[in-house]
């Protein structure tokens, strides 16, 4: 029994039990089936997991009362919530405003997490497990993306609410400023790895140095300023501190949620997850090896948990971001997108020009490749930073 | 080249924010003309938790007054029944004994930590933190209201000054506790200031945000923190010297900008400051009475007179100003809130920012709705 | 910058008593209004300006402006380098409603019978017209003195209730007179924006007038004893069927 | 550089992440209904009435109802009806007691004036917070008989200040048999010097 190819001989001998015709709907419906349902538990236990880190990050307990119904003896620290809070928002009344535009109000929720789903088709999350095996991966994933904000702006439009239509206009000013950092980080893996597929570009940063060091693109000058990148758009993109704009609760309510209750409310929220998965799930692709082991010696664990693992890592660093930074103004935002990332990405991707023609520089030139391509992110993000900060500092005060 | 507005222009916005608004602290209400993000008008609506306070406690005693004073600005009891105590006390001509002005001191300073530390929590929580300094600082805001709560029996509505003294003498192992407290206090600020204070997104956020003239300041009546952000020196706690003040050695830190950040800086600094006091306020703390022995608690009638008594309270100045003719129950009993007059300014601040820093600046003014709408 | 030395209560000169103590104990302030107001009047001819002395242990007494001048004369003292009342702290409004005094004369009456004088009584009723008022706290941030006490009188409490605002000359009136003028009714001649404060706009009569009486019509929850249930009674006549 | 600050700032919730697990200085959550929390004696919530002992609450109530509480009582939340008759306190002497003692508890502020203004210690704050019922009049309107508890509850929930009113109490009953002891010799002492007139009424 392999463990590695475990879930690919499940799904085989589930197949064959079908006639040979149906075989194919079969295996897509599993594939589509085994997603949904990793992904929503995924979501459900994120959910929690949030809730908890912050908790502990803020020196609470977090949410530990929910048990197992029957038993109420029973509290399981807590980690029924998810289930609580599903039946909670789908027994919940769903209030939709007089004024509003029915259609749209109903479909943007909808809409948001199909959208956000369709991301997860191409991703390599094994080795040998991908549902999808696109050539133009990438393209793919960013045009699924990029749909959910129209959604946004639907939940916005359609509530007739003034803090959604700001919330809404908020949404789209963010998804124009930082899709282009978001693919732009993305341009120098392409240009290394000389493909779009993500299944080609996770098989590209196999490999270790002395068995132990990893040659992922992020222990790259080039990559480490391109993950970066990757990450603030990441967190711009969807939606979190410090660009929860749109959804800023102190400004707006709830943004573009504040006429939605009930499931629809909920499905936001999964779509957000979603989102945020996904797009963490192509960051540990593209940057993180994908589902290779850090270690030579670790691969004995299976490729599927290491992807895992990683996504877990990516998503807890993004609730510890949100656990600690405060939120970005609108024109602060897209200044930070136009005048800092935007840049520093167009010159990463000069950066990765640069790697992917000298991959034969040998001895000595290494170290001078490697000083090259750190000083070509370095100087920038020094330069560039103080030109964005200028004036802002932490001040002295005189007394009487 | 002409300006892009003036190509698309549109219809301005007018958006009511509040009185239910996570961000009004309360029922404040603003009511905010757009034009984009952008503010181009701004008028404050009071009154949604107006219960008439002043003409409650001209119909009482009084006596009956100083429980409700706790409930003016919910934060700061301690401070606000000082200040009607001092107000009282000059209208009846009583005096205080020095244990008395010792645990008064104590007591507003301690007030002042609670008020500043939740400012600061809430003013980040405007800025879009996810509760967490906030919390930080509720953490040692709830070991302050343990103190209160196990010397006066409430943690918030502390009802603790009386008319010539204090109410309950705090017993040794009190002060032991809460003077340890106050020396591990400086430690909460050092860690909430590495966390915060030099934060990037922090700065852009509030420096340069909502400025405000010292000239201007003064002559709108902004008091407190607000005011010496812009540098004006003016501290009641030095300047009237009331209570044992002047027998403190502390220092009031000032301002330049008198922006967002200034005012920000303004309650860390005078929180260090505080626990100075503090310090020195437990070292020498005296033994003695703690009730001037005239000090009548019931049927208290001074004579016909008037009194104004103000005094530095966390939020700025809070004064009484009381007529009595004579008879058991003030004639004229009015608050000069410290939170509704600094509010003076908020328009001019916020015209042509966005509603972003809008939120901001209001949450480092500092208002407690209980004080504004009385 | 700081003296370390720590205050020791031993020593007297350190001791500073409290404020409440200091204005009971030392004579007038410097810039006390009996020193202000020959100012007053050689500057404003015109002007009438009373002393309005406060028989209290506080001993702030204040200055009695008349309507006319009230602007001018205030920002005389905002802006006259020696007082430099820059800051107006406090601004409020008193009702003192039509008052009857009771004057008592004492007479000698000789006696008709020869005996020696008796001492009679007279009583004279008289109405003492009633007015609203309002008290201004003047301090000063540059000086660091204060307070110098303002008091403006309308004419009567019913329809001469005029009186110029101050608002142009301290911003920080600004509120303080709308709540005067919501709590007490009185109406300032060029403030930029009198609206009511506190309560809502289409509010009859002002809360805060000794005369005013509640109108238990809003949201009255009978409690559940006294006058109070008696009223409650009034305009719930099933209270039983809330205590079921 | 750019980022620092918000280096650090991570830093510090990190720490307070890992600090939650081990430092319970840190971790100030009670957990309510299943950890009850700790009051100091000094709490107040809610006035009630001492009564000298449990068994007959009623007859031993301190409470002689002068209504100087319901005077002083900021909100006005108690109402009090004086009785017709007259009992005997604990120190033997004919008292009026509180034919109704109301306390509406949805208006009280637990200001504690009323237990600072009465002269015979006979209301006190309680401990109680988890007043919550479903009807505001049976369930927060007190009546006399909810509102009495015995010094024995006193002595429970305030050791100290019940000592020392106890003591206090004791004191004052103590000087009161000692003067009626001394007025008892002195009519016995002055009936024995002139026989007729003033005795017997007056006696307690």
């Amino acid at each position: 029994m392999n463990l590695e190819t475990l879930p690919l001989q499940l799904r085989n001998a589930i197949v064959d039990l079908f006639p040979p015709a149906l075989q194919w709907f079969v295996h897509h419906l599993l594939t589509i089936t085994v997603i949904l349902t990793v992904f929503g538990l995924f979501f459900a236990f994120t959910t929690i997991a949030e809730r908890k880190l912050l908790a502990r990050l803020q020196n609470r307990l977090g949410p530990n009362r929910a048990g197992l119904p029957w038993f109420p003896k029973l509290k399981l620290w807590g980690i029924t919530q998810p289930f609580a809070d599903a039946i909670k928002a789908i027994t919940k009344e769903d209030i939709v405003p007089a004024a509003a535009d029915k259609v749209l109000h109903f479909l943007a929720p909808v809409l948001i997490v199909a959208f956000s789903l369709l991301g997860f088709a191409v991703l390599p999350f094994g080795r040998n497990l991908i549902p999808v095996e696109l050539d133009a991966a990438l393209l793919y994933f960013f045009a699924a993306g990029a749909a959910t904000e129209l959604a946004i702006f639907m939940a916005g439009w359609g509530s007739r609410n003034k803090y959604s239509l700001l919330a809404a206009m908020r949404a789209l000013a963010q998804l124009i400023s930082y899709e282009l950092p978001l693919i732009l980080s993305v341009v120098p893996v392409v240009m290394v790895c000389g493909t779009l597929s993500t299944k080609a570009i996770a098989a590209a940063q196999g490999g270790w140095t002395f068995g132990l060091l990893p040659h992922w693109h992020v222990f790259t000058p080039w990559g480490f300023a391109a993950f970066i990148i990757f990450l603030i758009a990441t967190l711009a993109e969807s939606n979190r501190s410090p660009f929860d704009l749109p959804e800023a609760e102190s400004e707006l309510i709830a943004g573009h949620l504040t006429e939605y209750s009930g499931f629809k409310y909920a499905l936001f929220f999964m779509a957000e997850y979603f989102g945020l998965t996904a797009l963490s799930g192509l960051g540990v692709t593209l940057f993180l090896g994908g589902w290779q082991a850090p270690c030579e010696f670790l691969q004995f664990i299976p490729s599927y948990l290491w992807f895992m693992i990683k996504l877990v890592g990516m998503i807890v660093f993004f609730i510890w971001v949100r656990g600690t930074l405060l939120r970005l103004r609108i024109d602060q935002l897209t200044r930070l997108s136009w005048k800092f990332l935007v840049p520093l990405a167009l010159l990463n991707l000069g950066n990765g020009a640069f790697w992917a023609l000298t991959p034969d520089w040998t001895g000595p030139l290494v170290l001078a490749r490697w000083a090259i391509s750190a000083a070509i992110v370095v100087v920038p993000f020094v330069l560039l930073g103080r030109r964005l900060t200028a004036g802002q500092a932490p001040r002295s005060y005189r007394y009487a | 080249m002409r300006a892009v507005h003036d190509e698309f222009h549109g219809d301005l916005l007018e958006v009511s924010m509040g009185p239910q608004h996570p961000s009004t602290h309360g029922v404040f209400r603003m009511v905010v003309t757009l034009d984009g993000e952008q503010i181009v008008k701004l008028k404050p609506v009071f009154g949604y938790l107006h219960r008439n306070h002043e003409k409650i406690a001209e119909s009482t005693s009084y006596l009956s007054s100083m429980p409700y004073t706790d409930r003016l600005d919910y934060l700061c009891s301690m401070s606000n029944n000082w200040a009607y105590a001092l107000a009282v006390e000059k209208l009846g001509g009583l005096t205080v004994p020095d244990r008395a002005q010792y645990l008064r001191v104590i007591m507003a300073e301690l007030t002042r930590l609670v008020n500043h530390s939740c400012l600061v929590g809430f003013l980040f929580n405007d800025l879009g933190t996810s509760f967490t300094p906030l919390l930080y600082a509720f953490r040692e805001r709830e070991k302050i209201l343990d103190l209160f709560e196990s010397l006066s029996g409430s943690r918030m509505m502390c009802n603790y000054q009386r008319f010539g003294g204090c109410r309950v003498d705090p017993p040794p192992a009190w002060l032991a506790a809460a003077s340890a407290l106050v020396d591990n206090f400086p430690r909460f600020l050092d860690e909430y200031e590495t966390m915060l204070t030099g934060n990037e997104i922090m700065l852009a956020r509030t420096q340069g945000i909502g400025p405000m003239g010292a000239a201007q300041a003064i002559n709108a009546g902004i008091t407190g923190p607000c005011l010496r952000a812009t540098g004006v020196d003016y501290d009641l706690r030095k300047v009237d010297a009331y209570g044992f003040y002047p027998r403190f050695n502390f220092r009031v830190p000032l301002g330049a900008h008198g922006d967002t950040y200034d005012r920000y800086m303004m309650r860390i600094l005078e929180m260090r400051e505080s626990v100075k006091i503090l310090q020195q306020a437990f070292r020498e703390l005296p033994a003695g009475p703690i009730m001037d022995p005239k000090a009548k608690l019931r049927g208290f009638r001074p004579k016909v007179g008037e009194a104004y008594g103000r005094l530095e309270g966390p939020k700025g100045e809070l004064g009484f100003y009381l007529i009595s003719d004579g008879s058991t129950n003030p004639w004229r009993y009015r608050v000069r809130p410290p939170s509704l007059i600094n509010l003076t300014l908020l328009e001019e601040l916020c015209l042509g920012r966005t509603i972003a820093d809008a939120v901001v600046i209001l949450g480092s003014i500092d208002i407690v709705l209980g004080e504004v709408d009385r | 910058m700081i003296v370390p030395a720590s205050p020791d209560p031993a020593k007297p000169d350190l001791s500073t008593p409290p404020v409440a103590e200091n204005s009971l104990a030392s004579a007038l302030p410097p810039f006390s209004p009996s020193a202000i107001l020959p100012r007053l009047l050689a500057r404003f001819p015109a002007a009438t300006i009373e002393l309005v002395p406060n028989p209290g242990p506080a001993a702030e007494h204040s200055l009695l402006l008349d309507a006319a001048h009230a602007r001018e004369i205030a920002t005389f003292l905002r802006d006259d380098d020696m007082l430099r009342l820059d800051y107006c702290s406090n601004a409020t409004g008193i009702d003192w409603p039509e008052k009857e005094i009771v004057d008592t004369v004492k007479k000698s009456v000789p006696d008709p019978a020869g005996g020696p004088d008796k001492v009679v009584e007279e009583k004279t009723k008289r109405i003492q017209p009633g007015y609203l008022e309002t008290v201004y706290h003047l301090y000063s941030m540059a000086r660091k003195h204060g307070p110098v006490i303002l008091r403006l009188r309308t004419e009567n409490r019913n329809d001469r209730i005029f009186l110029p605002s101050l608002t142009p000359v301290w911003k920080s009136c600004d509120f303080q007179e709308r709540e005067i003028f919501d709590l007490y009714g009185i109406v300032f001649l060029g403030h930029p924006d009198l609206r009511r404060l506190l309560m809502w706009d289409g509010f009859k009569d002002h809360p805060m007038r000794r005369d005013y009486v509640a109108p238990d019509d809003f949201e009255w929850e009978p409690t559940p004893h006294g006058s109070v249930l008696d009223r409650a009674k009034g305009h719930y006549p099933k209270t039983e069927g809330l205590n079921s | 550089m750019l980022g620092s600050g918000i280096l650090k700032g991570l830093a510090v919730t990190a720490k307070n992440f890992v600090g939650s697990y081990h430092n319970p200085a840190r971790m100030v959550t009670q957990e309510y209904p299943d950890v009850q929390p700790q009051l100091p004696a000094n709490y107040r919530n809610f006035p009630f009435l001492v009564t000298e002992n449990a068994t007959d609450p009623m007859g031993t109530m301190r409470c002689v109802a002068c209504q100087i509480c319901e005077k002083e009582c900021p909100p006005q939340c108690i109402y009090i009806e004086k009785s017709k008759d007259k009992k005997p306190d604990a120190n033997g002497k004919l008292q009026l007691y509180p034919a109704v003692f109301d306390i509406d508890t949805a208006v009280c502020m637990s200001c504690q004036l009323c237990v600072e203004v009465c002269p015979f210690d006979a209301i006190k704050m309680d401990h109680v917070f988890a007043i919550a019922a479903t009807n505001r009049f049976s369930g927060l309107l007190l009546n006399r008989e909810e509102l009495a508890k015995p010094n024995t509850y006193f002595h429970e929930i305030r050791p100290d200040e019940a000592a020392e009113v106890d003591g206090r109490l004791a004191a004052e009953r103590a000087a009161a048999e000692e003067k009626a002891k001394a007025a008892a010799a002195a009519k016995a002492t002055a009936a024995t010097a002139t026989k007729p007139a003033t005795g017997g009424a007056a006696a307690p």
